[in-house]
């Protein structure tokens, strides 16, 4: 099987392929604008770590193509399970980033946004513990007779989770509309794939009975239309696919890593030409779809953007501090009442 | 006013809230068509359907995982866990996610999801079939803990857990699932959270749950027979813990003794002992002391009397905190 | 890819296929001597059982070839990791089935013999979590320079659990030598193999590279061939393979099973005439290897087998009660010799 | 005489072991070349192979199902499990095989392990990096549980655990991975399952393990200064657990207190306090209460302040059982 690719490296699209996308050329802006914005955002976000104004953050730099593209084919009623890196995505999904950020200035665990209205769940950090949800989520649907469907993003090292495993075979078995989408971005923190699996990634589908494709995750169009075809094939109710994204990691694992430890420079080099932006733009100009006023509107949206998330997290304040006890329980168990009470009487001794 | 054992007691509960609630599916391995090992689920795959009560593949970290997703669209799954060794596939899960996700999405997506375990021991079964592992996740913010005694009350608290919006790790006692009684369903109103005083008594008070509550009431009987009144108490749930009825019993008597059958260290046993020191200190004649299953693994069938609190090691508990 | 198979139902074998075998007469003997008296320790266990000699059992009647093929093509310093169904690989391992059969009266969890020195682990229940360690101890032989192989003996219903998917990714990802020998007996307790998984088992292998293999589970020679194949694979260090034994659990689950709740009848009846044992007697008698004397004699052994489990584990004494104690640390600590006093003198104080 | 920080000084462990005795493994998520997310592995890859330290898939049961195989084998395998929140998909193969596998196997094949587990909270770190799981293990027999609260302790307890024959759970107190000590490593001697004394006082005995060893030492510090003095007692491993040492401090000051991050309820302090009722309730002059995370999940790192046990909040309880 071959990968699925729509624009060469240096921005080449195959018209005959391309074909299929049936897109207009708002879309084909919006795809743009969306990993603009997305990687000023990550660049933000990277920068207020390194402020300390987050905690800790994990750059998605590289991997735009793979998470805009995706994204991008879903419909609002479709639910999206997201690992930890997936902040193109919540802006796909209309989620105020700073919401998103709250996560990991540590303001919040789930964030600030509600998963269930915005129909993107929280960061799930646990590796591959958010694909059984995804599973689960889709086979209410389909027992509800909804046609929505749900997405699953996960890493390479995802793959190697029981977890994994058991959401696939569960998916198959209850022909659940689920898109698996793994964003293989060659490393597990300092485990490169090589060490983490003997077979690639979209065959692990054939262990299950679905098909698994796999795109060139540096290719936005290709990331689109693998998605919306395995999204129509799940809506269709015939059941979950599995799509590997090849793409890769440009940046740390996260801003606590030290990747010059183990992430070889010539690697980087190699990938840095084919940067999924730097491909779309050319293929965009070329085509005459973006010009530069198209160009500096969209930069200015970027700053807009930047400068929202620097005012939203830049000193936001920490809970306060009965948000602690405040939904552990529906209802708050007396013994919960006498804790909350404790640490507000202390707290108050202490101003 | 029909007699009937825990089992058709809990039968009987699913029955009604899966006719009630379309909401409410049941999932697990075998529960369909075979009914579950226990036959806890004999007959609602034929009365609701397929759809509603499945069996799924063989692993519990998806059970839970899917129980969850489910939970996320707005069904409320009960999901059984073949037996207790089988659970800890599911930590994780259990752990990371289904006791966490209320807190971390402030409150817009608690996980209404009611996980049955048949536990504990004393019914000479194979090795992993008689675990109690209620204080691991006693020990798990977020969950609650229930633990039924009797077949009534099996009916009360397993209605009860699937009308919770917070998940609840609902333990059932198998060595009492043929246990017979009869009255009627859903007469009790002792809500989740309330312990229930089941013997007054002015010496000393035992305190416990699940198939212990028995031995603690036969242990009774033995010691009033040698005109020594203890009092009994079922703890119901441990979470939320009703540490008030009990402390009220044992400021009376000045003496506690707390029974399990899980192993004594870090058991729940442990944390009564610890509130009750707490709360009712000055009233204590002897410490509150532990008749609990020992530090070593569930023994093999053949030796699990040995390993269970017996009768006599009860009563052997009483005559060390009279005699204090 | 075709399910290999030397020997048709009605025991007919193929004669270019069976070439690759090169056993002499006293193996083929030895094979089928081994299946009777698994059936007949296998069957005599389920009497026991009835009698309340023991206190469940698992019954593995129908699949007495996938289990004598597999473990006759193994070498003494290999290691087999079993389930709980594997009473014909112990037999074939030496074990004696009073040790072995401990397990099930709740004598003691791990029976009454050394898996250290017998190189067959004890029993486990936990589904697939033996694969691991078969994975392990394979790494541990490979590290150390020595050839032997490890068989990890599992189900069909054993392939949806994490166990096994990160069991055999590690295997391939360190090239350990691994035998991955399913019985797929087409149940898992009530669940037929339709729910269990929507792909077949043998293909499960090509998530993790290595090569899976799908054989006639009641066709002993095949079994054997498969096996002996894998293992010779693994001795020349070339890592794990998944073999599936397409086999049928002509008994119930066990012993507490109540199959006729869900077992189809006519599917039973079909299997009956698929029997490993007929086929296997068929065969041997046509060649002229097996003779009414040899058979009489085979079936003298087996009524000394059963006569012999009969006598150690009727009435068989439970553990004195300190042998709760002993094993728990290599050196007990004075809180475990505190409870050991403590059970000790109250078993005293009621003598 | 070297200072040294606690990374260093398990650092040093493993590669003394490493070094002696070849059978000794290191396995885990990212300890080859990154030496660790903590460093803690640092240099040993280089130093000692590929084959003896290497990096594994990520997935914890497998990590743990192959150590146990590794085991078996004869090798010493050191897992390290990277973070504490993720030690859960462990948690079947931890209970179910590796603390039970000498018992089952009456003797003959014990399970010579060491599961590292960078643990607890203090350090601002996100979602799932700060959990405080000790409980879960002490509860479960077969397995013993260590934590240092100092470097030295550190090289002592780590190289004595990886001699244990025995599978033991070694929890590292992340947030004192940065602290300095000077002295010589291996000069201690003191065993695993003895407790430390680390500050005599007579006004009542603050007992606790980990990183909160240093926060009662503060507080006893805070509290001198206002002429109060108060002991301090490490207990070093909670399984196996010295509570002969701790009795005797206690005994003495007749109050105790027992301070850990994990959530109260069914945590080890309720053991420690149960024990310590059962042990010396006649000199107790004020019940044994506990200083503890409170039963919430543990919370994001801008609250973690509120939810760890404090210089103040162990103060208030000291207050507390003084004027008892
Ligand atoms: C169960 C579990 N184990 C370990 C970790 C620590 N950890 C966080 S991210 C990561 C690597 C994940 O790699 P991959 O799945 O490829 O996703 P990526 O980070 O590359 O996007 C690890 C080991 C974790 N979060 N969860
Ligand atoms: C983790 C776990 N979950 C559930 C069980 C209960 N159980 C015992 S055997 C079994 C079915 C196993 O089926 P399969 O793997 O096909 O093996 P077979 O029994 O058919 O030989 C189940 C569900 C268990 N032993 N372990
Ligand atoms: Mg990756
Ligand atoms: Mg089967």
């Amino acid at each position: 099987m071959k990968m699925l690719r729509l624009i060469t490296p240096d921005g080449q699209l195959d018209t005959s392929a391309a074909e299929a996308l049936d897109l207009k050329d708002k879309d084909f802006i919006e795809l743009f604008r969306l990993m603009l914005l997305t990687r000023r955002a990550d660049v933000e976000s990277t920068a207020l770590q390194r402020q300390g104004e987050l905690a800790v953050y994990p750059p998605l730099l590289g991997q735009e193509a793979a998470q805009i593209g995706s994204a991008y084919a879903l419909k609002e009623e479709d639910f999206v399970f997201p690992s930890y890196r997936e902040l193109g995505v919540a802006l796909v999904r209309g989620i105020d980033l700073v919401d998103y950020l709250h996560f990991y200035r540590g303001t919040w665990h789930g964030g600030h946004y509600d998963p269930i209205k915005q129909r993107f769940g929280m960061i799930a950090v646990p590796i591959a513990t958010q694909l059984p949800h995804a599973v689960g989520y889709a086979m209410g649907a389909k027992l509800d007779g909804n046609s929505l469907v749900t997405v699953a993003y996960f890493g390479d090292g995802a793959t190697s989770q029981g977890d994994f495993h058991e959401a696939c075979n569960f998916a198959a078995v209850f022909g659940a509309g689920v898109v698996f989408f793994c964003e293989n971005n060659q490393w597990a923190i300092s485990v490169p794939f090589a060490k983490q699996s003997s077979a690639p990634i979209y065959k692990k589908a054939s262990a299950y009975g679905f098909e698994g494709v796999q795109v060139d995750g540096n290719d936005v169009l290709a990331c689109y239309l693998a998605t919306r075809r395995a999204a129509e094939h799940a809506r269709a109710g015939n059941g979950p696919t599995l799509i590997e994204a090849v793409t890769y990691r440009m940046g740390p694992h996260s801003t606590a890593d030290d990747a010059g430890r183990y992430q070889p420079k010539e690697e980087i080099e190699k990938w840095r030409a084919l940067d999924p932006i730097d491909r779309y733009r050319k293929y965009l100009t070329e085509a005459g779809i973006l010009d530069d006023a198209l160009n500096s509107s969209i930069e200015e949206e970027c700053d807009e953007l930047a400068a929202h998330i620097r005012k939203g997290i830049v000193g936001a304040p920490p809970p306060p501090q009965d948000d602690l006890f405040r939904w552990v329980f529906a209802d708050m168990t007396p013994h919960l009442e006498r804790q909350k009470k404790e640490l507000m009487e202390e707290a108050e001794s202490h101003e | 006013m029909s007699e009937f054992t825990m089992a058709q007691a809990l039968n009987e509960a699913l029955r009604s809230k899966l006719s009630k609630d379309d909401r409410v599916l049941v999932l697990g391995e075998d529960i369909g068509k075979l009914g579950g090992v226990f036959r806890v689920t004999d007959g609602l795959q034929d009365q609701f359907g397929e759809e509603r009560v499945f069996d799924t593949p063989l692993a519990e970290s998806g059970i839970l995982g899917v129980s969850m997703g489910l939970a996320m669209y707005g069904y409320k799954p009960i999901a059984e866990i073949q037996f207790d060794g089988f659970v800890y596939p599911s930590f994780n899960q259990i752990v990371s996610h289904v006791a966490k996700h209320r807190y971390r999405s402030r409150g817009s997506a608690g996980i209404p999801l009611v996980v049955r375990i048949p536990f504990a021991g004393a019914i000479g079964a194979a090795e992993h079939h008689s675990e109690s592992p209620e204080a691991y996740f006693a020990h798990t913010a977020g969950l609650k803990v229930v633990v039924p005694s009797t077949p009534l009350d099996a009916f009360d608290l397993l209605t009860q857990s699937i009308d919770d919006p917070d998940p609840v790790i609902f333990l059932e006692p198998k060595s009492r699932y043929w246990a017979k009684q009869s009255g009627e369903f859903g007469a009790g109103t002792l809500p989740i959270g309330k312990a229930r005083v089941l013997r007054e008594g002015d010496a000393c008070t035992l305190i416990s749950y699940g198939a212990m509550v028995t031995r603690c009431l036969e242990t009774a009987e033995a010691a009033a027979e040698d005109g020594v009144e203890v009092g009994v108490v079922d703890l119901r749930s441990l979470v939320p813990l009703d540490i008030e009825t009990v402390a009220d019993a044992v400021a009376q008597t000045g003496r506690a003794i707390v029974v399990h059958e899980a192993p004594l260290t870090a058991g729940f046993g442990a944390e009564v002992a610890a509130q009750l020191m707490e709360r009712v200190f000055l009233s204590l004649e002897a410490p509150v002391i532990r008749v609990t299953g020992y530090d070593t693994p569930y023994p093999p069938a053949k030796a699990e009397e040995y390993y269970l609190p017996t009768v006599d090691r009860i009563l052997g508990a009483i005559d060390k905190v009279l005699a204090y």
